[in-house]
């Protein structure tokens, strides 16, 4: 039963990853200078959303939390869009209502954003029930981070998707860190794996730092899942290689361990692979990146010109 | 009209709305096992037994209800809801805001409250004035099976999270039910009793201890009006107002701890919208701020009774009061 | 350093036993005349909560859960202020403020009951902390129930104790029932000894319904957390032989699998064996009934002439 | 005096308790990491860091207090506190009643509250009501570093679980802080500003809106008294009761949402008995009900004003008003 997953070239693994780049490159300038919130970036973990994100198809759902832009943006989302979100704006995908913390945005399939650490872990059982019971073909996504994973809602969500067979691919972005905290002062062990297997859910650790080896796991993950109807749980080993929140000194944080994995970013290793083996030149390298600084440009004068929202959205939305 | 308890009123109200809409499904801790003729009718996949998780129970119906389900939950005595307070009150009262509408959230969460059965502050804690102060929530509490039935109706078919409470007092008394298909509009309270001295405002059991003090207060003269609130959010403030402005005097009671509670916005309404009709001070009656006891008369000596509201109303005709 | 546990006769652990069935049977026949209110029984247990409280020192905390009754009589409570309590009157416990569901004894060490399920565990961690914090030689032992442990907090609480080396024994009275669903509606494994393992807590399986070897088992598993201070956990496999609640007609359990428990009841097989091994007769036997039924009369008599709590007692022990 | 924002205020607190009290310790998500300098001098078993959870936070806080330890512990943002409802309401809260006084909960619950970083709906979440509705539970929330130093040095010496909420808006505004052993009884409001025509009640930020508002309001000729509340569990009935008994009139304002707010307690409070002395209706302001916005207009229009609290004093003075 077991079909192919498509081909996807890399090249437009990069691509993504660099969009995401420049995209949170703009709001940690902006946060400096004051003109963009501070916000919690991905810098570092992009190959774990664009590896995940391409692995599914058009009737997945996304749950996903406060480090979201990787994933929106490999979802498609218009990066102005997001922009006018995080700066407060009514053309933003929430109407400015969210900022950049809880951004969903149904159209993309990207449902139920919370920063309620945690949250995306309760929420996503009644997603894939809703999937069940209507008989539609999607998975559902759920991507949380190591420290989310703390959280008593993870036992209850895996405990429930397992018992009652619901289709979810849980994605631990294990980034090392919990805000201020790393893992190793959190966790009793050492994978979230480890947990993941106690509830016989299938759970497997990879290279998140490695868009293509995330890619296939992804691919197989939802193989899994599409096919058995039962969770399966991914955990894609990352760092978060800055602060938590924009701006973030960092003194924190042990340098030799920070050191080693900047050597490993995903970008620079991605492409310098795809240059190697010869799928990239340096011409199409530099159209990349100038292609993206483009993007980004006109996602910033969409965001700028967007308006504030009217006095009377205060209290709009609020009911059905 | 058949009469029905409380309890089968839930039960027929669900089974009505099942039938009608396929994306109606119940799930909670037992709720399978006793309400089985749900399951016979719609089996084991609408009608569900859960682990002991009410996080993920309430978290589940939160994720279903934004991707097109109507979930109904129970979540048993209302102190549990503080497992599930989060999908609740982060979840499902402000997604919707956050997400700039492109979400709704019809679920209903039922839980039982209040005194009756001696079970203790961990099963007896009247909660619904933290969902009234919750942004995005409904709140409705019934005092008898037919307002319950009614109201639960259009609860499920109301697109927004309605948080529903059972009077665990009033849970296996019976009541004239009408058949077929009755609804209640959420918001709009119930002229329990004329009268035009003296406006008692209650919901839940306290309904019927106003109702025994209007009683004994026709026997000295005062005519008092009594105000079944039915739903907590939205209030019917219109009726309130209307109310007071006619007798000019409010005695509001419930079992919940008064401060913060429902009666404390509903004294501070009329102090700032009925203030010219007043003719004496406003009187609040509801629980101590203490837990409930398990010994029984400790927790009958919780809920205000109707002697002591009736002598509230008559401290209120009091010349020497104010 | 493992020093020998304390020989303990087992006739004095069929004594508690038959003391734990004789008080709740008072209970059940209590709430059926309405003289009693309905509380949840232990009956079928009682070699769980023995075996478990046997292997403890006077120095040893303990939390328990609505489920109580065997823990606290085993640990030497008097069940007339017990029976005051469920009773709802002065002399209790908990000066009848309590009932049945949340009885703690400080002078006993029973510390911190609680009747939201998963409470227990949540409180177990700072009871530790306390123990450690201060250098106290005792360990806290945390009673639980199959249910508590798909509460969320049970993933928290053994995470933190893990890391934190708390010295915790956490005892799942795996009594196949949660109230009213069975617990393969409400795990995803059969043990909840296969989640415990997933923190790196040692956890063992024993046969809840033979007292003795839950006693051995709750000693070496005390002896073990005394020692590495840090904690195990032991899931007693036994079964609720009453309904949740008295009273409760049980028309949802399997008759067959409760015929087969009843066929284990862990008194009549402590009593028989006893007997087989002559280490107990007939006339013993006899004398020990003889025993039970006056400290219980003895209880109820107590009971009866304890007074309701004063009304002033509404508003007593809000505030320290 | 020092200088101190409210922050380092905070820290101050923590730094002489725990000099003073071995048995006071501190922990949660990252304040081993924030504030350092308690790590340098107290180690790391009394400031910790914990795994991101605070269900079990909250929990063994509770647990310790029981057993002899009085724990600090900071749960972050206000909305957070929604995973330890029930290790703060029906443990904390509760178990002391329930066990007919046998064990006392000194416990302190650190929480962010409020607009000022357009963190949005599930940041910013005005919760302190909730806790004075709940039995057994003091709460606290000042509006200026000394204060805060103050009150939080009495909230650790308490016998009784405290909620000590933090207005991030004004977290790091510096203020003078007297050297030393200062205390606060808790339960005692401050009169920030004496007036006799009408008293405005807040607490928190909004405290220094009513500041602003009475001083625009000097300028027409009326003399509002401004109290900030400073505690409200206990609250200071008798400051409010006094000062309304004094102007006749009286605003609560608030960022928390106006239903079943704190707002109402004291309009209601008020209204019963205090309502001789009226004599207009009383104002409550405080946010919608509605969830906050991350988008900084929306945010800061939720929160009360100097110039509609004014503007609300000057209505209460027109003759066409009641
Ligand atoms: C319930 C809750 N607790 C705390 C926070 C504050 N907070 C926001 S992100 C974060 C760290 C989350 O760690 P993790 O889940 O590993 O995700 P990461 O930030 O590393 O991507 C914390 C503590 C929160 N938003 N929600
Ligand atoms: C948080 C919470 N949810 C539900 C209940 C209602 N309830 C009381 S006991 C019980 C079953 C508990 O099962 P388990 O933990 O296995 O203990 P057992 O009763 O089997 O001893 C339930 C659902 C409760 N008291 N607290
Ligand atoms: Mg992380
Ligand atoms: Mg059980």
């Amino acid at each position: 039963m077991a079909t192919q997953p498509p081909q996807i070239d890399p090249r437009q693994l990069l691509e993504q990853m660099m969009l995401i780049r420049a995209y949170e490159e703009i709001l940690i300038a902006g946060s400096v200078t004051g003109k963009i919130p501070g916000t919690c970036t991905s810098v570092g973990q992009e190959a774990a959303a664009v590896g995940v994100v391409n692995a599914l198809t058009a009737a997945d759902l996304i749950l996903t939390n406060h480090r979201s832009a990787g994933h929106l943006l490999a979802r498609g989302a218009d990066p102005g869009r997001l922009l006018a979100e995080v700066m407060g704006r009514s053309d933003g995908y929430c109407k400015g209502k969210s900022g950049s913390l809880h951004i969903s945005a149904k159209e993309l399939g990207v449902v139920l954003t919370s920063t309620i650490v945690g949250a995306e872990l309760s929420l996503a059982p009644g997603v894939a029930l809703s999937q069940t019971m209507f008989g539609r073909p999607g998975i559902v996504v759920c991507f949380f981070g190591d420290g989310a994973a703390c959280e008593g809602s993870f036992h209850e969500s895996l405990n429930l998707a397992a018992l009652w067979q619901l289709p979810i691919l849980y994605v631990c972005e294990n980034n090392q860190w919990q805000a201020f905290v790393h893992r190793r002062e959190a966790m009793s062990r050492e994978h979230v794996t480890d947990w993941a297997a106690s509830y016989g859910i299938p759970a497997r650790t990879v290279d998140g730092n490695d868009v293509v080896s995330v890619l296939a796991a992804a691919q197989a993950a939802t193989a899994q899942v599409r096919e058995s109807r039962r969770p399966c749980l991914l955990e894609t080993w990352t760092y978060r290689s800055r602060g938590h929140f924009e701006p973030d000194d960092q003194s924190y944080v042990d340098s030799a361990e920070r050191e080693a994995w900047l050597a490993r970013d995903p970008i620079a290793n991605c492409r310098d692979r795809l240059i190697a083996d010869g799928r990239l030149d340096a011409t199409e390298a530099a159209a990349l990146v100038e292609k993206i600084a483009s993007r980004i440009a006109v996602a910033q004068a969409f965001a700028d010109a967007s308006p504030f929202p009217a006095a009377d959205e205060l209290t709009r939305d609020v009911y059905a | 009209m058949p009469s029905l308890t409380l309890y089968d009123a839930v039960g027929e109200a669900l089974g009505e709305e099942m039938r009608r809409n396929p994306g109606v499904l119940v799930f909670g801790e037992g709720v399978a096992t006793k309400r089985h003729a749900l399951v016979e009718e719609f089996g084991p996949l609408r009608v569900r037994n859960t682990p002991l998780s009410e996080g993920i129970i309430a978290g589940t119906a939160v994720g279903a209800a934004a991707t097109g389900l109507r979930p109904v939950i129970d979540l048993l005595f209302a102190p549990f809801l503080c497992y599930a307070m989060d999908e609740l009150v982060n979840s499902a009262g402000k997604l919707r805001y956050i997400s700039g509408g492109q979400f709704a959230f019809p679920l209903v969460t039922l839980a039982m409250t209040g005194a009756g059965w001696g079970v203790g502050a961990q099963h007896n804690h009247n909660l619904e004035a933290w969902f009234v102060h919750s942004p995005g929530l409904k709140v409705v509490m019934p005092s008898n099976p037919a307002d319950a039935k009614a109201l639960l109706k259009t609860a499920i078919r109301d697109d927004n999270p309605v948080l529903f409470f059972l009077d665990i007092g009033l849970l296996y008394q019976p009541g004239e039910v009408p058949l077929g298909d009755q609804q209640l509009s959420l918001g709009l309270a119930a002229i329990a009793r004329e009268g035009q001295d003296v406006t008692l405002v209650s919901y839940g059991k306290t309904v019927h201890h106003c109702l025994q003090a209007a009683h004994t207060l026709a026997e000295k003269g005062i005519a008092a009006e009594v105000i079944d609130l039915r739903s907590l959010k939205p209030l019917d403030e219109a009726a309130i107002l209307a109310s007071v402005t006619k007798t000019g005097r409010l005695i509001v009671v419930h079992e919940a701890n008064r401060l913060c509670g429902v009666g404390a916005e509903i004294a501070a309404l009329v102090a700032e919208y009925a203030f010219a009709a007043l003719q004496a001070p406003i009187i609040r009656l509801g629980g101590p701020d203490a837990p409930v006891a398990s010994s029984y008369p400790l927790e009958q000596a919780f809920v205000p009774q109707a002697e002591t509201i009736a002598a509230a109303a008559q401290r209120l005709f009091s010349p020497h009061y104010a």
